[in-house]
């Protein structure tokens, strides 16, 4: 295979001004409607309506722009965004394909102008939309509700742990059972909800085939363990093959099981979580189903569960009556009441609905195939890289559809680190990679996931670029750590990032720390 | 190639290599002879062996476009009815720019980037966040999380973690929906770091929370009081300095939730004693979306101490190694939870970072002026429509005076119950008021009715007629 | 500052100096001390007296949006109701992808740029006209003019000019409406230049045009033989070869409009003859705008001949300074009105070259195995119709094979004419098809159906059973 | 006045290929319905449906890519695409902004999806607009009917053309009166629209005060005239204080004249061209009412006629009938049919409209007073740049909207031309400047116009980079002359653009012309 050509790309970058700098005194960028005079008679000048402890003195210090000035800016700094406009290969992201018949939609009024408070006969169509979604998860998972309140992955292991919380409430076993097990290779979002929730969080260790034994678990698992919330596969890409005797073995002290499933990509249509045993689960459907990432959320994290555990959902539920009219029933005594207002981010659930229709049941069994095999064309030619090497170098089974490589050779080679090489492959139009959550286990990381959705070209393109900087950090290590010198702006100096006198997080704390800094 | 279904052999428009030429190339360099062996690693009775039924495949967009429109087009949206419900979710007019810039596709897809590669992405944040703090009064802003009820939840945590204290004081006129998240963030008695939940009396008169029984239940023991400014019932808490003096005396923190389209009007809360602001982002640009137009924001004063507590991720002004440049970069990664997992404060992931761009935008386009104007029309409107409707017989405002965009409309005089009356609003092409009846049974009767800029003379005049015809 | 209205004394959203700061700033450095004098050369008496009434002023997007939209509402669309109005302008599915890029502001926006600067445009309207140009069997294809009408109208100009013979034969089957935009480019006998459009009989058993009077009127004073396949009248010219025979014997030009998303089942013109090549592009990617869709192209071989002909304006692909780059730039543009005025071909000026967008996008999205699909589609579904609808008692398909999208349906064995069954429809949710009765009395009552890629089985079921009330 | 500060712009480039270069095959873009089982029982396979010797042989050789590499290809030459996305100030096309909500609208259902042959009783919606626009323009101009089926400004001056042979040939003289007559500063769809149209065309010249004279006009008109055709004012900027006069003299003669009001913007609500006697003008809604340039259309070339041409317009006519109904009306006999199929690009009438409401009679004089000021706050800035001059240096009165000035002294002192000024400029960021109609009466000229939209910040730094380009032309006149150096690609060599065995409007073409280098 030849290599690709190295793209003379570069970014596009206007010299931009922030908002706040710009703009004149006077200037409108919005009118609003005059209020007619009939009303004005009536009420007075509305500034008299506000008691007079109440009254804004002086005005919020923000830009005054034309209409076409805010337009243009806007354009500015979206074109400075790479986005998913070159290549992106981000790992435990999926990458999908978003889809823009979808954007269409769910911009006409008949999404965006609907309140949810509305009475349900108006709503028939959003409602028919979203429990048809409910029921092709269902499908999917064997689960036997869903919901979409949650408004992302971590959020729906929220729900989670306060399902968890009323569940063994309700059996008067709260009071003991305060631990939630989980896996160092579990997504962050997991101990984290559970020990905003109020549990003690253990974690098991990964071990070298890729995920924690058996034994670990049965060492922790006791009386006290309120649930288990793991993700299989993790950002490791293996599959643990005893997933069903870990559950067997939670069920039996008593605690809940939920399936992290933001990985489910390389699973659809060959698992069902319910049947794996599993008493909850959660997808993405910001990833896994289409959802664009609007550079993080608005996301779902639909949450779905067994019979069982229905009673204990938040409110309010989606039905279908007698009639097969579409009803938001309240939610029950034992409800966790809200994680979230309302019923979820519904344009991304009529998205994802979209997305699932369009694929079809064998669309997903090609993508699972597609994603997996991608990975395992990756592995092949990633690893031929002088310099790259597997994460888990025991690990010689198949992978499924994301895996974590390391470039700890190259940088003990070169002084060249995996962020240093992260930053060089935006210089020819690649998006960042994926490293690893932290703590990092492993040295120099990185994750790189191809799904279903990028060409042989793109990812052929991507695994050149990898290619091209290693060697680069061979021949002349300092281009790459001084990357990048192709995109918007040069290479961020962090250094002043955690530091309270000097971080600025809104434009006024930096006019008050760097005085003689602004112009 | 994969296919098996023989009637569509054909590759699928959002998978490049499901063309046979691509997968079988594949194939070959990763030296497999068959997909399965792929799955290796999944037991075989693991497999599920029960066939998947997900309806018609719909891979053509025209067909897909068709089902979606004619499913969708079943609801009648607050663009075919006349809407007065607010509540948590209000109905502003979202510029067309707003939607323009959400929906570009460089805006619409990036996952995470770099400051270098992202850069025009994180500015728009960095730019939310300035003009947001300008609004409220401060000068440290987080990244959007998931809704106003849940940045209350994580400012009384915050709260909490600062005092070591475990009770906190919230009205009661809270918003049932956000009472309801904000207790999911409390935890429960049975586990270490619950928090209790105390509700204070409104005054009957004022709708404003009643400081002699704030008083009453303030003490050393109390991590914060919070409440709402203008409350859910609409009001607006004039004597809120009073409110924060008393907090601040028993060494409590004062959380102020705001709806910032009142801001151009109203005192920004670092103005009377707040020291965290949460609020909804919602009416600055973004759609009602059925609800999932909701967003949330924490600020403070960039204080190390407030500052530490965060659990959102925020972008910081930084510099490059080209003098004069500027990028940004996330500050204080490590404590949240992708940097600390559960040692981290609270959790955060996806939240509505979208939404932060469209708020900047409209922030932009407004304004100072803009707010004032539009904090000026929503109070003028919303009082003539009170007005109106008061001078129905029958009908009442309660505290017909000191609210903002929202307001409360009685009808214990008529026969008829709320709902029946909103159904027969219904009819005539008008969405009425939240029903309160259950929610707040003392109210009696009533109604939270929502009035904004875009409602005109005519709308008002037609939702008289229309109550007037209702209540008959 | 310069507004006279003292209610609005405010500046205007599209306009950044209509602020006081800015205006005044200017009109010192321009040293202007009323704004009068900047209009010192327009004579007093030329100046309007009578005051504008323009409307209230709707400064305001909300308001605006509000006023646009309750009047927009008031038509029925084609996704309200089940169309089969074809006729010139047609209903085929848009893909989401072609309206997202005409509405990106930088292709939406610029107005005629450098190579360097405009060159993704540039780039795009060379792969339009590329992907134009595989599908029609040309090599040389222009940026595209106002219609197919135009189209046709300026081919047969460029025969003309061509030949220098002054006499074209145009089949009896064109569209009314384009044959009336092509006579308005044949001039009036009473002006040099004159252009005599002479019709041919059109067989009475297929539609398709008589060879026989044909021949008769072809000869040596003939400049060309247009005609477009299919025809107006939906019907495939199976004998265009022969047609095109003809017409060379006699040394005239053989123009072909096509429908270019036939061109996936249908053969190319090129291979049958035609010297140029125009047709509609309304169906590659653009929605029907109420007849603000259409749009045309002229392409012919790349022969010096035909090009030095061309009116329009077209881009080539060019070399830059360096080395393996690739650029685009206008070819042959002194030949244009803008570089030679009078003296040049015709004329052009705006044109639609934004839908040169959606087109390239529509190419490029459906490519060769789409327009495959599509052809077959859309001739399976009509024949489906015609077939279904023949079968009424008392309708009939005219010519019930050969056509391709559009057939006629002829209603003589009923007492209702097509405007009353029409109406019946209309109320049924019904668009039925375009009235001939007038244009084309010679077919009767009858009226022309057209079936696409969009229609169902249930749709045309529908139409059937509605067709089959209608006419009781 | 201290000059700005050159932006350090850098457009996108992707290296981006032809999308014919791209894909692979047995891709798909999109997919069409499959035919349903019922139909093809009834008609069998499609292309049996075909006869014989009508079936497409080899399928065209067209691009095979997926959904999303169509997209990202697109966004990408989009990206490289300055447009109106700089600093634009192009002379004669007065930019406006193209408000973003007319978009939203018109990509609704309610207008993209009309059929123009659906029943008027379903289009009252679209007709109401259309005709209370045509209300505005007739209280601009005082015209007594406008349509719009005219594609851009050039067919709205082909439309006068046919209406002025229809009028001629009703009264029998069309043999006779076979002179058009307009000026040589007149834009080229004058001479070139009424030549096609089969007249004779007489162009009167540009004369040192900024237009053609009374004299030079009455000693061309006679009995021939058919009509008079100019545009006022024209590039040079100068409104013509005799055109009251002129349209008399040609009145007298039994001609028509025709006002091209393209640059109506400096005179809205001061002047209206009935009242200067004009028979007929046309106003380009693509310009001067905030529609959107789209590299050269969808464009509209309003045309309006006093009554007693009513009668030949095309048709259909929008009327109201008495019960306030919107009717088409056929046209009638002496109607010249149509210059167009179908009542016109619809979508831009709607914007105009929306434009013309959203500013109101006060904002158009507003934005009158403010182009023309911005105009002469321009010259007395650039008249201070060495090099730069006056295209007519005895022309002292204040201009309108635009004006047209001369680099002539820059390149005869350091060989820079007009059309590397030009170059050089877009890599600050600044869009192309419009130079002059062919023939050139001016040396090196260039034509900006300010307009109302652009802020005093756009106009100045517009200023300061013509003056930091003309100070290069002296310093380092080859980076001026090899400019473009941040532009998306390089300086074309345009040298085989007119050659037969070079140029290639097709890649079919090229890759027969230059079979070598292809990739
Ligand atoms: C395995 C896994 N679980 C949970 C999450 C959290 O999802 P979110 O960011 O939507 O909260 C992620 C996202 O990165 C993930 O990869
Ligand atoms: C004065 C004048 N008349 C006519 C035209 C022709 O307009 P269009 O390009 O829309 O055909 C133009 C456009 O440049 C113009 O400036």
């Amino acid at each position: 295979m030849s290599p690709s050509k190295m793209k003379n790309y570069r970014a596009a970058s206007w010299d931009e001004p922030l908002v706040m700098q710009m703009g004149s005194e006077g200037r409108r960028g919005a009118i609003l409607p005059s209020t007619e005079p009939g009303i004005v008679e009536v009420v007075g000048k509305g500034i008299n309506l506000v008691s007079p402890s109440m009254r804004r003195d002086r005005l919020p210090i923000l830009p005054e722009l034309s209409e076409f000035e805010v337009e243009r800016h806007y354009i500015h700094l979206s074109q400075q965004t790479m986005g998913m406009m070159g290549v992106s290969l981000f790992g435990t992201c999926t990458m999908k394909y978003n889809p823009r018949v979808s954007e269409n939609l769910v911009y006409q009024p008949f999404i965006s102008q609907l309140h949810p408070l509305q009475h349900e006969d108006t709503l028939q169509g959003v409602l028919e939309i979203v429990y048809r979604f409910d029921e092709l998860l269902r499908e999917l998972s064997g689960m036997s509700k869903f919901v979409f309140q949650a408004g992302g992955g971590a959020d729906a292991a929220y729900t989670q742990t306060c399902i968890t919380r009323a569940y063994h409430a309700s059996r008067g076993q709260l009071g003991q059972r305060n631990e939630i097990i989980t896996t160092a290779q579990a997504h962050p979002s997991s101990p984290a909800t559970a020990a905003a929730a109020g549990f003690k969080v253990i974690t098991l260790p990964l071990e070298a085939d890729g995920y924690a034994s058996v034994e670990a678990l049965r060492a922790v698992v006791s009386s006290r363990t309120a649930a288990l919330m793991v993700n299989n596969p993790d950002d490791i890409g293996i599959y643990n093959p005893h997933i069903k005797e870990w559950v067997d073995i939670v069920h039996e002290a008593g605690g809940l099981c939920f399936y992290d499933h933001a990985n489910f990509n390389g699973l659809m249509t060959r698992v069902r979580a319910a049947e794996l045993g599993f008493d909850a689960c959660m997808f993405m459907l910001h990833k896994t189903f289409g959802g664009p990432k609007g550079g993080g959320g608005p996301a779902v994290g639909a949450y779905g569960c067994t019979e069982a555990l229905v009673p204990f959902l938040p409110g309010p539920l989606i039905k279908k009556d007698a009639n097969g009219k579409f009803v938001l029933e309240k939610e029950g005594p034992l409800s966790i009441g809200r994680v979230r207002e309302f019923w979820g981010n519904v344009p991304v659930v009529i998205r994802a609905y979209a997305w699932t229709r369009a694929m079809g049941a064998e669309g997903l069994r090609d993508a699972a195939n597609i994603s997996v095999l991608a990975n395992n064309y990756m592995e092949k030619r990633l690893l031929e890289i002088p310099g790259v090497t597997k994460g888990l170098p025991e690990l010689t089974k198949r992978r499924l559809e994301m895996t974590r490589y390391s470039l700890g050779e190259l940088t003990a080679e070169t002084g060249v680190s995996t962020l240093d090489v992260q930053n060089r492959m935006t210089d020819f139009g690649v998006d960042a990679y994926w490293l690893s959550h932290e703590p990092w286990f492993i040295p120099e990381p990185f994750t790189p996931e191809a799904g279903e959705l990028w060409s042989v070209e793109d990812i052929d393109y991507w695994i050149d670029v990898l290619a091209h900087v290693c060697q680069e950090a061979r021949d002349t290590p300092e281009i790459v750590k001084s990357s990048p010198h192709n995109q918007v702006v040069h290479k961020m100096d962090g250094s002043g990032l955690n530091d309270p006198s000097k971080w600025a997080t809104t434009w006024r704390a930096y006019l008050r720390k760097y005085p003689d800094r602004t112009r | 190639m994969t296919k098996a279904s023989p009637t569509e052999p054909i590759a699928h428009p959002y998978m490049a290599n499901s063309n046979v030429g691509n997968f079988q190339h594949m194939m070959k360099v990763a030296g497999v002879s068959n997909v399965e062996e792929l799955f290796e690693q999944i037991p075989p009775d693991h497999i599920t062996k029960r066939e998947f039924n997900l309806g018609p495949v719909l891979s053509s967009e025209s067909s897909l476009y068709r089902h979606m429109n004619d499913i969708l087009r079943k609801s009648t949206s607050c663009e075919d009815s006349l809407n007065f419900l607010g509540a948590g979710c209000w109905q502003h007019y979202v510029p067309a720019i707003c939607d323009e810039m959400v929906t570009r596709a460089e805006f619409l897809t990036p996952v995470w980037g770099t400051p270098s590669s992202d850069h025009g992405r994180s500015q728009a944040w960095f730019e939310f966040a300035s003009q947001l703090g300008e609004l409220v009064g401060m000068e440290f802003v987080g990244l959007p999380v998931y809704s106003f009820g849940t940045a209350g939840g994580h400012a009384i945590r915050m709260a909490v973690r600062l005092t070591k204290r475990f009770k906190v004081l919230l009205p009661r006129s809270l918003d049932p929906e956000r009472l309801a998240v904000i207790k999911s963030y409390c935890s429960l008695p049975e586990l270490a770091g619950y928090i209790e939940i105390v509700s204070v009396a409104i005054e009957e008169a004022s709708g404003r929370i009643n400081l002699e029984d704030l008083k009453k239940k303030l003490g050393t023991d109390v991590a914060a009081v919070y409440f709402d400014n203008p409350s859910y019932l609409g009001v607006v808490e004039s004597e809120a300095k009073e409110v924060s003096r008393l907090a601040h005396e028993c060494g409590a923190e004062v959380i102020v939730g705001v709806d910032p389209i009142s801001l151009g009007i109203l005192t920004p809360p670092s103005e009377y004693g707040a020291d965290i602001v949460v609020g909804t982002t919602q009416p600055l640009g973004v759609h009602m979306n059925c609800g999932g137009g909701v967003g949330g924001f924490i600020a403070t004063r960039d204080e190390e101490r407030y500052a530490r507590e965060y659990p959102t991720l925020q972008v910081s002004l930084a510099s490059t190694s080209v003098e004069g440049e500027m990028a940004f970069g996330l500050t204080l990664f490590e404590q949240s939870s992708y940097g600390s997992r559960e040692q981290g404060k609270d959790w955060t992931g996806n939240s509505v970072y979208l939404w932060a761009i469209a708020n900047a935008v409209y922030m932009s386009l407004m304004g100072p002026q803009g707010f004032r104007d539009i904090g000026t029309s929503i109070i003028e409107r919303s009082h003539f429509a009170a007005s109106r409707i008061d001078s129905i017989p029958g009908l009442k405002v309660l505290w017909a005076e000191g609210f903002f965009k929202e307001f409360i409309v009685n009808f214990d005089k008529s026969t008829l119950d709320v709902e029946v009356i909103n159904g027969r609003l219904r009819k005539l092409g008008i969405f009425g008021g939240k029903d309160l009846t259950s929610d707040f049974p003392e109210l009696g009767k009533s109604a939270l009715y929502c009035v904004t800029e875009i409602h005109t003379e005519e709308d008002i005049d037609r939702l008289v007629q229309a109550l007037e015809e209702a209540v008959k």
